[in-house]
């Protein structure tokens, strides 16, 4: 049974100052899927991801989200219908302790739910011990796992994870990813995943867009992603 | 003389300081603390409180509630102002200070073309007492309860409330605000006009006591700035104490040597404060916390 | 010979201790990696070294001076660079005039020009040379970067995270290239999390657990520890 | 590459807006009408103009420690005040004679500068920066005024000069230089003109070779993120420090000027205002170029000068709306947008020619 | 005919303008007056004006314009002492000719300038006697901290020695500060007779208020408040309680010279707030120009002077005789001692008649003599000849 299309993009152009970086993109992600988008540096996949949430507009082009365009939207309003995004480069609130960081996270759903919260201290052990710790004095890795425990904990339908594994140690990026599985597994959550990392695409993903120059030039599956050297050329192209 | 109202007048010298330093700068430190904009026309919302305060006084309306006016009057016009420029102008901070400049200059002339070079005062209420040979403005203590008031109300309201988390993260980071869900837009607009409502009720609280003139606000400002250096940029937990170690040095200065050394007084304060706490009393305190 | 050494390094935050006195001897002309858990004090680490953060107590000699007082610029002037772990370019600068800041101090006119493109050739980013660096993308700054400090031709050099951000065959090219530095005389001290970089260009692995040297050798001995596995590598690499 | 050609071509770069032949012929045309005017203008206009080209070289002061340095400073005005008051003091008491009001010309802006090295090394040096050195420098400038306000009672004097507080100083000589057939008074009229007109030449293209050169390169890296600049070698304190103390001499001389403009100082030269004022010249103009700050200065002095004249009450209200408009229409300032606007078109022009 | 240009630099924003925007509303009505009138031997007055909002900066930038662009025939300029010594150098430089009407501290010697405006002989040495023989001979004064504030308080403290009293204490306040708790309580403890309150610009004002909710209800005497900037109809009674002020016109003077330019003017200017002492300075100033110009059958500065230096330049004015000291260049002045009520009424307990700008004549300027264009003080007289 195929599930429905949850978001798609239908040349989709965006980019800064009035020149476009993506050029006429199209994607297509159904719901409880884990999409990998990959590609050099500079093709512009951190700018879809901002162009889905919001962050950077859609010059043509729409996106549709659960049957709704939401292209012109204010991110604000994309988050509220359930998308969650992960930024490259965390951007935490650094004079924010991580409680305020995560009560942020929350903003859309009122207080920190005590299940949530839970749940993502499980996940991320280093955020209840430095609870109200000021988010800015914390080390690279421990301000990756807060910006990825900011986002779950408003139970987001579709996460937008920027290259969530840089910076982290490797026993905790293969957590990440037990753990990212696992909550798609149990809640259905769509994740749409920017990632260098192979072995955490081949850890999470089930399949895989490979864009260059603001276009998606390959689409793989599942098999491919498994196939070393393929995965190897498509990242050199 | 006793001992007892020398201690009472040095107190109440003390009060009437810090009551005016938190007063005036409060709005000033919400704007320039929470959203990083040095906002010149801070002067100008203090008039505006303080010309609604006092003509809705004329017209009858009680002077608590006059008051209210006043504050909830220029938090309007503040929330005006954001939306029209300041909004515009929250990723270079630095041109708002041209920007609220120019506001400033609009508003005082303005309000000179439009209401008159002066207006009449509403007299302070409440009358005096007497300790020792001393008396006093019985209003002055009003005021002064009106600063603690207004540093816990803000303290809670940034602190303890999701609206104040909220405002604070979309200062540091407002497109992760964003995406997060939060209205960076309602946020900025809240936080502008809080500020200016804070300016207003300044306004309103000393417009009893003072002249009313458009260019009025002026004599707020280098204390209002002044305190919000020696605070720093954690308006919440430095706001007081600069209040109070300000309002020490002015009380001070002024009994020991004249209005002259209460103004260097502050003035030196700030230097050196700057000197040995570059971040201010706030940063200080930070950095003892973590 | 030993160019950096550091002994007893001690530093808190409030009562957290970062590092512990932290001994560490790095041999001229080697390439060496700082591995560890997040937090565990590495990035801290490089901040002592370089002048940003001081010790509480311990010392640290390059090239057997006493540089533990020193100012940050006069640590480089003794022949220090550093790439941080995040990328501290100039962000409303164009690509070239980045690098023309940074080759400036060592270069006479005549050459600068020449050595820039050189290193815009060298760096991949000849296309974005007149392009804001703050509009790079995130790997385009780490190169940036990374170009600004090997500019400085250090005798050591500190890289944080070099790679964080590239793919697999990037990253692959930075070790060649690191490898390359080296060759030419140049001492490495790399933190990293990519094990196949480390795996690439490590000559010595020392291993970092709550601000103490928890572990140190080559890194298949590292590999082979299961201690380290615990705290760090997990199964996929034991 | 010999030296000289090698110098005059920092008068263009990165960091300087205004490139190739059709720029610099621009200029020449504007430099020879300015030479040419004076011919043509009666006193007042004259001396009206030096009034505004007085104005520049703070203008100029502040881009530099701003604009370019990223430290804002309220405290120029400081400068200029310390300035006017030190020639003022020298020549009331040395008298003009054998060319001493260039000497007192000279040391005044020396004092003003000594005066940055003291200030800047204790702020720099502690690690004070971005905004926060804004407001420091406005408490000193404040200070200052409020000092210098206090000191009308006949004790406040040096020499013979009385400070004479809020009131002033005046009556000190206009600067004269000494000549074989007897000494030329730069009153301010065409005398002062062609000097002040020439000392401005030289400073606009002074800065313009220092901030394209070396120099200059390292002060925008302070700017844009110290820490990296630090990390590349640059002693970033020394840096900010030597761009600090060239700004105050650069607002030390428009306080000589203006002292011998109007052969009179005050202390509110060092006001609110005041110190607000060139903030909002160099921002309207656009604050990361000098040819911006120079033109944007000249037209916002204008501008409200024209607006006092004619828009009667109306004037200070006309200037807020200028400002708030100025700012949310042309965000790099004023100039600078024309200028960029220009250059674009010109090059779309010469692209589509070919 | 030619107009006769009169430039006019007076402060209408900022915060000085409270008390100067009638100074130029007095300018206007005098000139149309005159205009109506036939003009000035048959010559049209023409007013050039210009706002110097309260910024010393724009009075060099102005005067410099009156005199040279413009080229007028007299200028009218300034309210702060400042100002008047911002302009003066350049009227010196220009040869021009400047009326400053306001009162002030008193001592200025210069060719270029008349001073219609009342100085501290006319207005302390009247004043300060009366209070210390009502009230006590125990002084303090509250003064604002410039020149002004300073030289007016050497006169009192002068004054009140020469009269056998003591000064309880004496205050400096610096311009644009608004609060007072801490001056009142030195005052309370100083326990003076009296106050002398110098205080200046809108902010100062605020003194009254304050030391009356505190229950200050020391008599107050003062030379300039009430006088310019009105405080007893801009604060609520009874704040300026017992307040006595030294002024040569305010608009409560009841005589029928005053009563008719006080409708004249309300006439003209309805929304006027106050008819303070500078608008009638600057409203004669008009007229003994006139005067002086039609007899002298010139505009030229030094035409005038010499008929000035005959002595017997005088007219009525809305306050009654004034005339020009040729040696000063100051007016004589008949002088009020206005007092405010509990109500803030104003009464008059006495009025003195011609009382002449003695001291610079007698302190050694002579302008039919010399013209040093400078200005003097009692601790710095003029040079013995
Ligand atoms: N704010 C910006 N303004 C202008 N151009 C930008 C901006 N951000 C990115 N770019 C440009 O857009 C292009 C795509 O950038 P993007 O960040 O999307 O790349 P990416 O695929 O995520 O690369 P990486 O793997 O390095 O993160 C790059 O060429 C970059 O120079
Ligand atoms: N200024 C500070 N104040 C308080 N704690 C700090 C400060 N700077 C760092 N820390 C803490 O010190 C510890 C070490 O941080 P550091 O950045 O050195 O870690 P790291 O080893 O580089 O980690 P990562 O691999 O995640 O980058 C962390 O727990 C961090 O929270
Ligand atoms: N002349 C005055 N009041 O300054
Ligand atoms: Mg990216
Ligand atoms: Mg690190």
């Amino acid at each position: 049974m195929r599930k429905e299309v949850i978001l798609s993009t239908q040349a989709l152009r965006a980019g800064y100052g009035g020149k476009p970086v993506l050029q006429g993109l199209e994607i297509e992600v159904r719901e409880s899927e884990i999409v990998a988008v990959i590609g050099r540096n500079g093709v512009g996949k951190s700018t879809l991801m901002k162009s889905l949430i919001g962050l950077v507009p859609a010059m043509s082009g729409s996106i549709v989200y659960r049957g709704e365009a939401v292209e012109l939207l204010p991110p604000h309003k994309r988050a509220r219908l359930g998308m969650g995004y992960v930024p490259q480069g965390r951007d935490v609130f650094p004079r924010l302790t991580v409680a305020e960081n995560i009560a942020v996270g929350a903003a859309i759903k009122g207080d920190i739910p005590e299940e949530g919260r839970r749940r993502i201290v499980e996940a991320f052990p280093i955020l209840a011990e430095r609870w109200s710790q000021r988010a800015g004095t914390m080390s690279g890795g421990q301000q990756q796992q807060l910006a990825i425990g900011r986002v779950l904990i408003a139970d987001p339908h579709l996460i937008l994870l920027d290259e969530p594994s840089e910076g982290i140690q490797p026993n905790i990026v293969q957590d990440i990813a037990r753990n990212m599985v696992e909550l798609n597994r149990s809640t259905g959550v769509t994740i749409i995943l920017v990632e260098q990392n192979l072995d955490m695409i081949r850890a999470m993903a089930q399949r895989c867009y490979v864009m260059d120059k603001g276009r998606i030039v390959a689409s793989l599956d599942r098999a491919a992603l498994d196939d070393q050297a393929e995965m190897r050329r498509h990242l050199a192209v | 003389m006793d001992i007892a109202t020398h201690i009472f007048s040095a107190l109440y010298q003390f009060g009437d300081a810090f009551a005016f330093l938190v007063l005036s700068a409060c709005g000033l430190a919400v704007i320039f603390g929470m959203m990083g904009v040095i906002n010149l026309a801070h002067g100008e919302f203090i008039m505006c409180g303080a010309y609604v305060t006092a003509s809705t006084a004329h017209v009858g309306l009680p002077l608590p509630l006059a008051i209210m006016a006043g504050a909830i009057v220029a938090a309007l016009v503040g929330a005006l102002v954001e939306l029209v420029v300041i909004r515009h102008l929250y990723d270079r901070p630095l041109d708002t200070i041209v920007a609220t400049w120019g506001l400033s200059l609009i508003a005082t002339q303005g309000t000179l073309i439009l209401v008159g070079s002066s207006m009449a005062g509403v007299g302070t209420p409440f009358g005096s007492f007497q300790v020792g040979e001393y008396s006093y403005s019985i209003y002055r203590l009003v005021l002064f309860a009106s600063a603690l008031g207004v540093l816990g109300g803000l303290y809670m309201l940034f602190n303890w409330t999701r609206f104040g988390v909220l405002a604070r993260a979309t200062i540091q980071v407002p497109h992760m605000a964003a995406a997060l869900g939060v209205d960076t837009r309602l946020i900025y607009s809240l936080t502008f006009a809080c500020g200016a409502g804070l300016a207003g009720l300044a306004g309103g609280l000393y417009a009893p006591t003072m002249t009313l003139v458009p260019t009025m606000g002026a004599t707020f400002i280098m204390e209002a700035f002044v305190t919000v250096v020696i605070g720093g940029a954690d308006v919440f937990l430095g706001t007081a104490p600069a209040g109070a170690v300000l309002a020490v040095v002015k009380s001070v200065m002024t009994s020991w040597q004249g209005q002259l050394f209460g103004q260097i007084g502050l003035l030196v304060a700030v230097i050196i404060v700057v000197r040995v706490l570059p971040k201010g009393i706030s940063g200080f305190l930070l950095r003892e916390r973590t | 010979m030993a160019l950096l050494e550091l002994r007893g390094l001690n530093k808190h935050f409030g009562g957290l201790h970062v590092t512990n006195s932290v001994d560490l001897v790095l041999e001229a002309g080697e390439i060496h990696c700082l591995i560890g858990p997040n937090g565990a004090g590495k990035s801290t680490l490089f901040r002592l070294i370089l002048g940003e953060h001081h010790p509480g107590s311990g010392d640290i000699l390059f090239a057997g001076e006493n540089i533990t007082a020193l100012k940050p610029f006069a640590r480089i002037h003794r022949g220090l660079s550093v790439k941080f772990q995040v990328p501290g370019v100039f962000k409303g600068l164009s690509v070239r005039q980045n690098l023309e800041i940074a080759l400036q101090r060592t270069h006479r006119s005549v050459e600068l020009a020449r050595e820039i493109d050189r290193l815009l050739t060298f760096l991949n980013l000849e296309a974005e040379q007149m392009q804001t660096a703050g509009n790079l993308s995130h790997g385009q700054k780490q190169w940036l970067e990374i170009g600004m400090a090997i500019s400085l031709k250090p005798q050591l050099l500190l890289l944080d995270e070099p790679t964080a951000g590239m793919s697999p065959e990037e990253t692959h090219q930075t070790g060649e290239m690191v490898q390359r530095l080296n060759a030419d005389g140049m001492t490495v001290l790399a933190i990293e999390h990519d094990m196949a970089f480390v795996r690439q260009v490590a000559q010595r692995v020392t291993v970092l657990h709550l601000g103490q040297v928890f572990a140190q050798g080559s890194i298949d001995e590292i590999v082979a520890d299961e201690r380290v596995a615990a705290i760090y590598l997990g199964q996929a690499h034991a | 590459m010999n030296g000289l050609p090698g110098f005059l071509r920092l008068l263009e770069g990165p960091q300087t807006v205004g490139r190739g032949p059709a720029f610099w012929i621009v200029f020449a045309i504007v430099f020879a009408m300015a030479c040419a005017y004076p011919l043509f203008s009666d006193g007042y206009t004259v001396g009206n103009t030096v009034y505004f080209f007085v104005w520049v070289f703070i203008a100029l002061s502040l881009c530099l420690i701003w604009g370019y340095g990223g430290s804002l400073s309220f405290g120029q005005t400081a400068f200029f005040g310390i300035a006017g008051y030190s020639y003022g003091i020298l020549t009331l008491n040395f008298g003009s004679a054998y060319g001493f009001t260039l000497v007192a010309l000279v040391l005044a802006i020396a004092i003003a500068a000594l005066f940055a090295l003291l200030l800047g090394y204790f702020m720099f040096f502690g690690r004070i920066a971005g905004v926060f050195l804004g407001i420091v420098t406005l408490a000193v400038t404040l200070m200052l005024e409020r000092f210098m306000a206090q000191t009308a009672g006949p004790e406040w004097r040096i020499g013979v000069a009385r400070l004479n507080g809020f009131n002033g100083m005046s009556a000190m000589p206009p600067l004269t230089i000494p000549w074989p057939g007897g000494d030329i008074v730069l009153f301010a009229d065409i005398g002062l003109y062609y000097a002040v007109l020439g000392l401005l030449l030289l400073v606009y293209l002074g800065l313009r070779i220092l901030m394209n050169s070396a120099f200059g390169n390292v002060i925008v890296a302070i700017r844009e993120n110290p820490e990296r600049a630090e990390m590349l070698g640059y002693d970033v304190r020394k840096y900010q420090l030597i761009t600090f103390v060239i700004g105050a001499a650069l607002a030390g001389i428009s306080g000589v000027l203006y002292t011998v403009w109007g052969q009179y100082i005050t202390p509110s030269s060092m006001g609110m205002t005041a110190a607000a004022l060139p903030l909002i010249w160099v921002a309207v103009g656009g604050r990361s170029d000098l040819t911006s700050t120079l033109i944007g200065t000249l037209v916002v002095l204008a501008a409200f000068q024209a607006l006092t004249i004619y828009g009667s009450q109306y004037a200070l209200v006309f200037m807020g709306v200028l400002l708030v408009l100025t700012v949310l229409i042309a965000p790099n300032g004023l100039v600078l947008g024309v200028m960029n606007l220009i250059s674009r078109l010109a090059t779309r022009r010469s692209k589509g020619d070919v | 005919q030619t107009p006769i240009k009169l430039g006019v630099l007076e402060d209408q924003s900022g915060d000085f303008a409270v008390a100067t925007i009638g100074k130029v509303h007095a300018i206007q009505l005098a000139a149309e007056e005159i205009n109506k009138a036939g003009g000035i031997d048959g010559r049209p007055l023409e007013l050039i004006t210009y706002d110097t909002q309260s910024d010393n900066t724009r009075y060099q930038e102005f005067m410099r314009r009156v005199l040279q662009r413009d080229k007028v025939d007299v200028v009218f300029a300034g309210f702060s002492s400042a100002s008047r010594e911002a302009y003066r150098p350049i009227v010196d430089q220009f040869n021009g000719f400047a009326f400053y009407n306001n009162q002030y501290e008193g001592g200025v010697c210069d060719g270029h300038m008349i001073v219609t405006g009342a100085v501290p002989e006319q207005q302390f040495s009247t004043l300060i006697p009366y209070m210390m023989e009502k009230y006590g001979k125990n002084v303090y004064t509250l003064a604002a901290d410039y020149n002004f504030g300073q030289i007016s308080a050497e006169w009192v403290r002068n004054i009140v020695k020469e009269n056998g009293g003591k000064m309880a204490g004496e205050e400096f306040i610096p311009l644009g500060v608004s609060q007072f708790s801490q001056s009142i309580q030195n005052i309370q403890k100083a326990k003076p007779d009296f106050v002398v309150t110098l205080l200046v610009g809108t902010a100062q004002a605020s003194y009254y208020e304050q030391a009356a909710s505190a229950n200050v209800s020391l008599p107050m005497a003062s030379s300039v408040n009430v006088g310019q900037g009105y405080e007893h109809k801009r604060f609520k009674p009874p704040s300026l309680k017992d307040m006595y002020v030294t002024t040569n016109y305010i608009e409560e003077i009841d005589t029928p010279a005053s009563k008719a330019f006080y409708a004249k003017f309300k006439a003209k200017f309805p929304s006027e707030p106050y008819v303070n002492q500078e608008a009638e300075n600057s409203y004669l100033a008009v007229y003994l120009y006139k005067q002086m110009v039609e007899r002298a059958k010139s505009t030229k500065r030094e035409d005038i002077r010499k008929v000035i230096a005959v002595g017997d330049v005088c007219m009525d004015a809305p306050e009654g005789k004034v005339c020009i000291d040729p040696k000063s260049q100051h007016m004589s002045h008949t002088i009020y001692l206005a007092k405010v009520g509990a109500d803030h009424s104003i009464s008059f307990p006495k009025v003195w008649e011609g009382i002449k700008p003695y001291w610079l004549g007698d302190a050694g300027c002579d302008l039919t003599k010399k013209d040093p264009m400078a200005q003097y003080t009692p601790s710095n007289p003029p040079p013995k000849p």
